[in-house]
């Protein structure tokens, strides 16, 4: 199982904050399935981190891993 | 001096002024500080479209800002000669005029203190992992963009 | 917004934190305020050939003092586009670890407070006819130099 | 009569802060008559500022006039 948070406006395309999912082999064929799932998801702006760190290019997945998608984040 | 674990720096609704006095008047026993700089940022009201934000509801992917903050301090500590860092970030909602957002550095010469306090903030917004979703009077809000 | 008349700056003894709670309280009400920069000079227990500073007594040439900084206040709303500014600088003995210069300044957007209130400190420093004795523990002072 | 003020460090010279003396005719005139009076004025540091204005060089002064003897500054 792996976990996928979404965060700010995603959350008013995916209207969860949350997710467990079987496992993914890597970032590219879990952001697949969400667009599948979300496919508004395909429009929108984000980051991926992956356990806390944010990632550039796709990487394979771990059981445990938490993934988050992020939009520009706007603190302060 | 300074310990240099992650600490947590986000407390639900506003940072209060009483707060801040309090944090400020815990420094006068260390009399090696010389000037403080604080930077707090305050809810506007900004009018969209003839609505007014009434307040913004603060979240955060809290493990991996912690996280971030713990480096953010880190970088700020070798780069600067200060004495001590606090940061407080709002979660929840803050309404317009409330605090959201207090920085605090110290050194025994100002120049450190300002220009730490200066660059703290900045990457406090660059790269903290919160969201403000502006909520106004009446119904409907907007998420908040950074400039 | 912002009265330009010449305002006093001084108050005896030390600027104290329930002071400046309350300063910061007073503008929740301004909505349009975004960003608030706070500057506060605290006095050094500096060591000088054995002997630790115990206080410092500030004195001034009042009436030159607060033109100067009405001329320096100018300048700085002509500069940069603040909400409001204040400047409190202690006469008297303020002892170490107690607060001395609290300079504050608000505006919509966070840079032009930070960018006024670094501003506005030096040119206290630099420009107001201020002098600070320090008072050694036990007994002899020397004059205070700004760097 | 004009107003003389002192501050700072140069009142650990001249022990007051303040003088009332007749009319000179200039701040040099001044400057000569307060260094007789104070002779370590001449290694002291200090501006000269006429109600309320920093001076660079001699200027005339009139009846009423205050003048300030400040060492550099140290304030805040």
């Amino acid at each position: 199982m792996i976990e996928v948070l979404f965060f700010g406006q995603l959350t008013d395309i995916t209207r969860i904050s949350s997710l467990s999912l079987d496992s993914f082999s890597d970032t590219d064929s879990l952001v697949s399935h969400l667009q599948q799932r979300f496919p508004d998801l395909a429009k929108a702006k984000y980051m991926i981190a992956v356990d806390n760190h944010v990632i550039n290019s796709a990487i394979s997945l771990k059981p445990g891993s938490r993934i988050a998608f992020m939009p520009p984040f706007s603190g302060g | 001096m300074e310990t240099r674990k992650v600490r947590n720096i986000f407390m639900q609704g506003p940072v209060e002024p009483g707060f801040i006095a309090e944090s400020i008047a815990k420094h006068a026993t260390n009399t090696a500080i010389g000037g403080h700089s604080i930077f707090l940022g305050q809810v506007r009201a900004d009018e969209v479209n003839g609505k007014k934000v009434a307040a913004i509801e603060y979240t955060s992917h809290t493990e991996m800002a912690l996280e971030k903050m713990h480096e953010i301090r880190q970088d700020i500590f070798a780069k600067y000669p200060l004495t001590c860092m606090h940061v407080h970030h709002s979660l929840g909602a803050v309404r317009a005029g409330e605090i959201c957002l207090f920085v605090f550095t110290s050194s025994a010469h100002r120049k450190a203190a300002i220009d730490a306090c200066e660059e703290c903030v900045e990457r406090i917004k660059a790269e903290l992992p919160v969201w403000g979703k502006e909520i106004f009077e009446g119904e409907g809000y907007q998420w908040k963009v950074n400039q």
